[in-house]
């Protein structure tokens, strides 16, 4: 972590360093996500689940997207995981793990994952090839954020803030006993 | 004073907060400060209104170099390019965003039309009705960025010109007049202090909805006002009819919001992408804009009009809504919130005055909407039997009467009805309330009172003011309103005139003078009955009097606020003559000029006829009732009048229309249609598919030779009924699985796709 | 600077120890001298005497004493979590202080949204609280878990909410610049005190330090590890190192609450009067900033031995029918106030 | 860097997480899972806005973080109401739909 916080700090030679820090989150994150959807445990699918969130921070950070990093380790990591440790506690998980936990016929998903892999693989390498990504990014700063945000942006913000109203509403409605 | 108008909106929504924070914790339960709150608005709404007389009197000058110099920095260019409009909410729009402007806009009087502003000759004295175009005298705009989203800047800001100031007196004198009323009337009420919030916000709201400076802002307040009414209709929400009666008036009120909001958004793009009232109403008045979006526009808003000002067909929530306290029947839905609608097409006037070809064709849809309503409205109070009711449909045929005025270019006689109806309206209302609230809260009027002249004076000679008001009895100020709308049936409109309007306005004037002696024989004449009987009624304390001798008092007097100048007027002096016209109606390019428009004459024999008509109404249930003369109990006896009043007590049914037939129709057949669609077809294709063809088999097997295609019919059933099992195991109720075919299908079409775009 | 001169991996072990420090040197200042020393005056005793002078050698012999211990794991519990938990605690704690800066150049990382940083990554902590519930296989545990982790959430809202009142007035997330703007502004045209937020933000801070008791699940709000009725409710199953490691991140999550609350409300490591820019700072401003966390620390361990403690449903009712309110209107005010002036 | 890196990695996880969708029959898992297919098209989102220097795609990544969290609220509250009634969160047997 703070090897990649120097990066952003731009005290280290960035490119080597970029692509480095990327293949190390990179793999982590795709076995991260491997076992989240594999294991039988599924306390250990949401840790999983953190490993792979916290990655895309780090991804983010990478890609100069400072204040998006933060947002998704403050509600990602810190809400909705945490939301998902209760939902699964209050659902009484066994501590074992539960063998029953994917259904025994994984081929069919097997089969379209794969199917996704391969075709969005093919296309992303047949029309982004050889594209890079500017090597003088230079990190987005929260204001710059908050200007796009309450400018250009504004309309789909209200609209973001109606529906976390209606989210909360209906939350509520659902999960409250009669 | 006029550009900080915006304090007075602002005083009563603070006053809101404040009564729902604090207020159950005051000795008086939050209602001094809604109180303390309207007194300030009013004193200071009296000082926008003298204000605004002084800046007629002597018109500013209006410096054409240094409002051409503005419009010319702002990012304006007129389409045509011939004439230029400089709105006071755009010009200079190249000032600091975010910072509160003020622009003394509106465009000079319009070099272009013929009534320019040469004519005007300054001064105040214009004499001559039909023609009284003087120095324009533009609009008090100040405008601040509400917000600004992809390029498009959204604007708050107040305008005020002659028809806001009057709006602004009369809403906040007849709010103040209801508050104290209300202090009596719902004095131990559960929710005393929640009443005296959602008046405050009441009143906050129609404040700033008169107030509007741009469209946007006239749907927020027009919504807002919705949403209080809603929420006082169903005060007592505790019982089911007041709850479903809110309910109704809401639902009712969204039917015609589509209308408002469609029209608002054709405006904004036929004025280019601009929510500015004056550059809405210059560019229409200019004729900048294609005549069709101004017809789309006004229907639509028609529609808004019809569901607020409680037009015909879209008016039965109205006489629902009186299922809320009195004070707020009287406050919202006579005197101030179903006017919203004539306010609106008062203020965009010119759109409607292009879009419906007013003043060159013979009949509008705002007329006949108007036309229509005013006598069904009429016809429909003589049935009732809650006083309430009664005036309900009275206030529906007021509107009409409004409506109608506005559709045959009647601009300042519906502007000038709506203020003396506010005002005796309201005595009514109160009036009623004040019976009730001394005959056991009963508003039956056949059943519960009876006799209460001598019991009750006060209001027994206020509502008699206020019945000779509506009547139109001379010189009472419903009189003068009313003629002038009859009037201007008869004088505007090219060529022929509206007479069909007029026929409707004179028998709207008998049937109203029918229903109101009727209303008052059963209140106040004749034997004391029910909870009048039992308990001897009493006049109510001061609280509840002084606002009826108040609002009684100024029907007296406010109908010579438009005193004509002709015919047998002529003596009056010209000061004194016309003075609503010379002050309300704007004088500036964003109000209509030429094309036809002109101010309604006075017309001896309309007077005479209508009063006639009036008197005669009358006469007619004075006999009735009074002297017991007249086919009584012809109800009973013909059947055609036994359906007549069957028709009018179901009041025409559309009520019946609108829950048994459209709700009810959906309800039940469509969806017993739906359901059947998806048994019968659906499933059918699915299962029957395999029965089906099993059936055929057996056929095939039982007829046809079994030895030779035995084999084959087997098989091709078994098949069929096969594949109509896979088929049915298709749809397992699983969300995952159809997720799974979701994914694949999405995957395999995406193959497909790629694979094409790479040949 | 000096840091600048040397190679990257280099900086990187000076930053890991540094951080270490930084942690460890406030936790064991913290337990020595409020949990061992002011506690016993508070109750008119005098603690630890043995253990060097005043006892000050106590922390070391509590710390070796807690090495000794058998580490003891549950047998029906998930070992890999159980033994991840702690660290996932003491961790978030190191994460934080990254944000924190001690002078004008002496900060491990100065962040653009540097204070959001923070609450972001103090809020992880809660799932290590979450996983030693559940994977001690033990009811209370799990309660005492569960309860931590709905009090951290809750409290969680108010603490950024207050924040945000300071975050307005600076007009920056960034905590330098929270600093600085504390620093260099003025109480009614005066000056020569800067302008600390606890004059303005009082309310915020008051927010703040409820909603640090509460996160640090101080008394009282020490419903999760209520021993009447849960023992100590998640940390029941830990021993010996672990628990030392509980122990640790619980004080040294104070100090950096601490910190964060002296740079947000109390001016930071700046003080009135010197030189912001002066390259003694770097020095000065650490020291400043550690007497600044001693302060808030002391208030937050008197309120601890002071007051008793909530009952569940009164704690998460103060938290979102009290503070939560309060600290909207706190944004409120300050939001008319920052356009006003 | 490569654009493509981001972009495989997206898509590889986007891929694990239609995978965890259709396989899983614990419903939390499957909110797991469709939070996997957010991220991934977060890190899309975000590749893009650093592609073409355009704030628009962290604006956006933004929106989709905090309708992510409305959704897992939702989602769970469904998730608690269906524990509550069957004492089980088993998608598998959640089929009242069924043909």
């Amino acid at each position: 972590m703070t090897g990649l916080l120097a990066v952003a700090n731009g005290a280290a030679p960035i490119s080597v360093a970029q692509n480095v820090g990327f293949g190390a989150i990179a793999l982590l994150m795709v076995v991260g996500a491997w076992r989240c959807v594999t294991t039988s445990n599924v306390v250990h699918a949401a840790l999983w689940l953190v490993l792979v969130l916290a990655g895309a921070a780090a991804q983010y950070v990478l890609m100069a997207a400072e204040f998006v990093a933060v947002t998704q380790v403050l509600v990602y990591v810190g809400a909705i995981v945490v939301l998902f440790l209760f939902g699964i506690m209050l659902t009484r998980s066994p501590i074992g793990g539960d063998a029953e936990l994917s259904r025994a016929n994984k081929a069919s998903a097997a089969v379209t994952g794969l199917a996704m892999v391969a075709l969005l693989g093919f296309t992303l390498v047949d029309t982004f090839g050889g594209d890079r990504l500017p090597a003088d990014l230079a990190p987005t700063t929260a204001s710059q954020v908050s200007d796009a945000v309450f400018s250009r942006y504004l309309l789909p913000f209200e609209a973001v803030s109606i529906l976390l109203t209606a989210a909360l509403v209906g939350a509520i409605v659902i999960a409250r006993k009669e | 004073m006029l550009t900080y108008a915006w304090i007075i909106p602002a005083l009563p929504a603070l006053s809101f907060v404040l009564i729902l924070a604090v207020g159950k914790r005051l000795p008086k339960g939050g209602s001094e400060i809604g109180l303390a709150t309207l007194a300030v608005c009013f004193v200071l709404a009296v000082g926008v209104g003298v204000g605004w007389v002084q800046r007629v009197n002597s018109p500013p000058k209006v410096d054409e170099a240094a409002l051409t110099a503005r419009s010319l920095a702002g990012q304006e260019t007129t389409p045509s390019g011939e004439r230029r409009v400089a709105p006071a909410g755009e010009a200079g729009a190249g000032a600091l965003p975010g910072g509160a402007r003020t622009g003394e806009g509106a465009a000079p009087g319009g070099e272009g039309s013929p009534a320019g502003a040469g004519a005007g000759e300054g001064g105040a004295g214009q004499g001559e009705a039909g023609t009284a175009e003087a120095a324009p005298v533009p609009a008090v705009v100040r405008t601040v960025t509400w917000f600004q989203s992809g390029g498009v800047r959204f604007t708050a800001g107040t305008m005020v010109d002659g028809l806001s100031a009057m709006m602004l007196v009369l809403v906040s004198l007849i709010s103040l007049l209801v508050h104290v009323y209300s202090t009596d009337y719902v004095a131990g009420d559960r929710r005393y202090t929640h009443y005296f919030a959602f008046l405050s916000l009441f009143t906050a709201s129609m404040l700033m909805f008169v107030l509007t400076q741009s469209t946007l802002q006239l749907i927020v307040g027009w919504e807002l006002v919705g949403l209080c009414s809603f929420a006082l209709i169903g005060h007592w929400w505790e019982e089911k009819p007041n709850s479903n009666a809110a309910l109704k008036a809401f639902i009712t009120n969204r039917v015609g919001d589509i209308g408002l909001i469609v029209g608002m958004i054709v405006l904004y793009f036929a004025a280019g992408r601009s929510f500015d009232i004056i550059r809405i109403n210059s560019m229409a008045n200019a004729g900048q804009i294609r005549h069709l979006l101004l017809l789309v526009a006004s229907v639509s808003l028609i529609a808004a009009v019809m569901s607020k000002s409680g037009q015909f067909i879209l008016h039965t929530w109205l006489p629902d809504a009186m299922a809320g306290p009195t004070p707020v029947s009287a406050l919202i839905h006579a005197a101030t919130m179903v006017v919203a609608g004539i306010y609106m097409v008062a203020r965009l006037y010119p759109v409607f005055f292009r879009g419906l070809s007013i003043g060159t064709a013979n009949i509008n849809l705002l007329a006949v909407v108007g036309a229509v309503t005013l006598v069904f409205g009429a016809l429909l109070a003589f049935v009732q039997s809650d006083i309430k009711k009664v005036l309900a449909y009275s206030t529906v045929s007021q509107l009409g009467y409004m409506v109608m005025a506005l559709g045959v270019g009647g601009w300042t006689a519906a502007l000038f009805h709506l203020v003396t109806h506010a005002f005796f309206k309201a005595c009514l209302f109160l009036g009623a309330g004040s019976m009730s609230h001394a005959c056991h809260h009963s508003f039956d009027m056949k059943k519960d009172y009876g006799g209460l002249r001598r019991r009750m004076p006060i209001t027994f000679w206020t509502f008699m003011i206020g019945t000779g008001a509506l009547v139109a009895i001379p010189p009472l100020s419903g009189f003068w309103s009313k003629d002038e709308i009859l009037a201007s049936a008869n004088g505007l409109g090219g060529p022929g005139g509206y007479k069909i309007m007029l026929v409707m306005g004179i028998i709207g004037a008998f049937c109203t003078a029918g229903y109101m002696t009727r209303a008052v024989w059963y209140c106040f004449f004749g034997e004391p009955r029910g909870a009048a009987a039992e308990h001897p009624p009493r006049e109510n304390g001061p609280r509840i009097t002084v606002p009826l001798m108040v609002l009684a008092g100024i029907t007296l007097v406010i109908g010579f606020v438009n005193v004509p100048t002709n015919g047998w007027f002529s003596w009056v002096p010209d000061g004194w003559a016309l003075r609503f016209e010379n002050y309300v109606q704007p004088r500036a390019a964003y109000f209509v000029s030429g094309g036809g428009f002109r101010q309604p004459v006075f017309t001896p024999w309309i007077a005479v006829v209508s009063t006639g008509a009036g008197l005669l109404g009358v006469l007619l249930a004075y006999l009735w009732f009074w002297r017991g003369l007249g086919p009584h109990g012809i109800t009973a006896r013909n059947r055609v009048a036994r359906a007549g009043y069957r028709v009018l007590e179901s009041r025409y049914g559309l009520d019946v229309l609108y829950t048994d037939w459209i709700v009810g129709s959906i309800k039940g057949p469509i969806a017993r249609a739906a359901y059947w669609v998806n048994q019968k077809v659906l499933d059918g294709v699915v299962n029957g598919a395999g029965r089906e063809a099993v059936k055929a088999g057996h056929f095939v097997y039982d007829r046809i030779d079994q030895g030779v295609v035995d084999t084959i019919v087997n098989g091709s059933g078994a098949t069929a009924e096969g594949s109509g099992q896979i088929l049915r195991k298709q749809q397992t109720g699983r969300v995952q699985t159809y997720g799974a075919y979701l994914f694949a299908g999405a995957t395999v079409l995406a193959a497909i796709f790629v694979i094409l775009a790479a040949n | 600077m000096m840091l600048a001169q040397l190679s990257y991996w280099q900086q990187s072990i000076l930053r890991v120890l540094l951080v270490l420090a930084a942690v460890l040197l406030p936790a064991g200042t913290f337990v020595y001298v409020f949990l061992f020393k002011v506690v016993s005056f508070m109750q008119s005793r005098l603690g630890p005497m043995e253990a060097g002078p005043y006892g000050s050698m106590q922390l070391l012999a509590e710390v070796g004493k807690s090495l000794q211990k058998e580490d003891i794991t549950p047998e029906r519990a998930d070992r890999t979590l159980f033994k991840l938990a702690p660290y996932l605690v003491v961790g978030t704690v190191l994460l934080v202080y990254l944000a924190v800066p001690f002078g004008p150049d002496a900060y491990f990382a100065n962040l653009d949204a540097g204070v959001f940083y923070a609450l972001a990554v103090s809020s992880i902590s809660v799932i290590g609280v979450l996983i030693a519930g559940w994977a001690s296989a033990n009811k209370y545990s799990l309660l005492g878990g569960l309860r931590a982790a709905g009090q951290l959430i809750a409290y969680e809202l108010p603490m950024v909410l207050a924040v945000i009142g300071v975050v307005i007035q600076a007009g920056t997330l960034n905590l330098q610049g929270i600093v600085a703007a504390q620093a260099g502004g003025r109480i009614f045209g005066f000056g020569a005190l800067g302008l600390p937020y606890f004059v303005t933000q009082l309310v915020g801070l008051v927010i703040f330090l409820i909603a640090m008791q509460a996160e640090l699940t101080q008394t009282p709000f020490d419903m999760p590890v209520a021993e009447s009725e849960l023992v100590t409710g998640f940390i029941t199953e830990y021993t010996g190192l672990r628990f030392l490691l509980f122990f640790i991140g619980e004080f040294a999550s104070v100090g950096a609450f601490s910190a964060l609350a002296a740079t947000l409300f109390l001016g930071g490591w700046y003080f009135p009067g010197l030189d912001i820019d002066a390259n003694y700072m770097n020095v000065l401003g650490p020291v400043i900033l550690f007497a600044k966390i001693m302060l808030l620390a002391f208030v937050v361990f008197w309120v601890r031995f002071t007051y008793p403690r909530f009952r569940e449903d009164q704690l998460q009712r103060f938290a979102w029918k009290f503070l939560i309110p309060l600290a909207l209107a706190n944004i409120f005010v300050t939001m008319i106030l920052k356009v006003a002036f | 860097m490569l654009l493509n890196e981001f972009l495989l990695l997206g898509a590889v996880l986007f891929s694990l997480g239609v995978y965890g969708v259709i396989v899983r029959r614990n419903g939390v898992a499957v909110l797991m899972a469709i939070e996997l297919i957010l991220n991934a098209v977060n890190i899309n989102f975000i590749a893009f806005s650093a592609m073409n220097r355009d704030l628009g795609g962290q604006v956006f990544a933004l929106f989709v973080i905090a309708i992510a969290a409305a959704e897992v609220g939702v989602g769970l509250a469904i998730v608690l109401a269906i524990y509550r009634n069957r004492r089980s969160v088993d998608l598998e047997a959640v089929d009242l739909m069924k043909g």
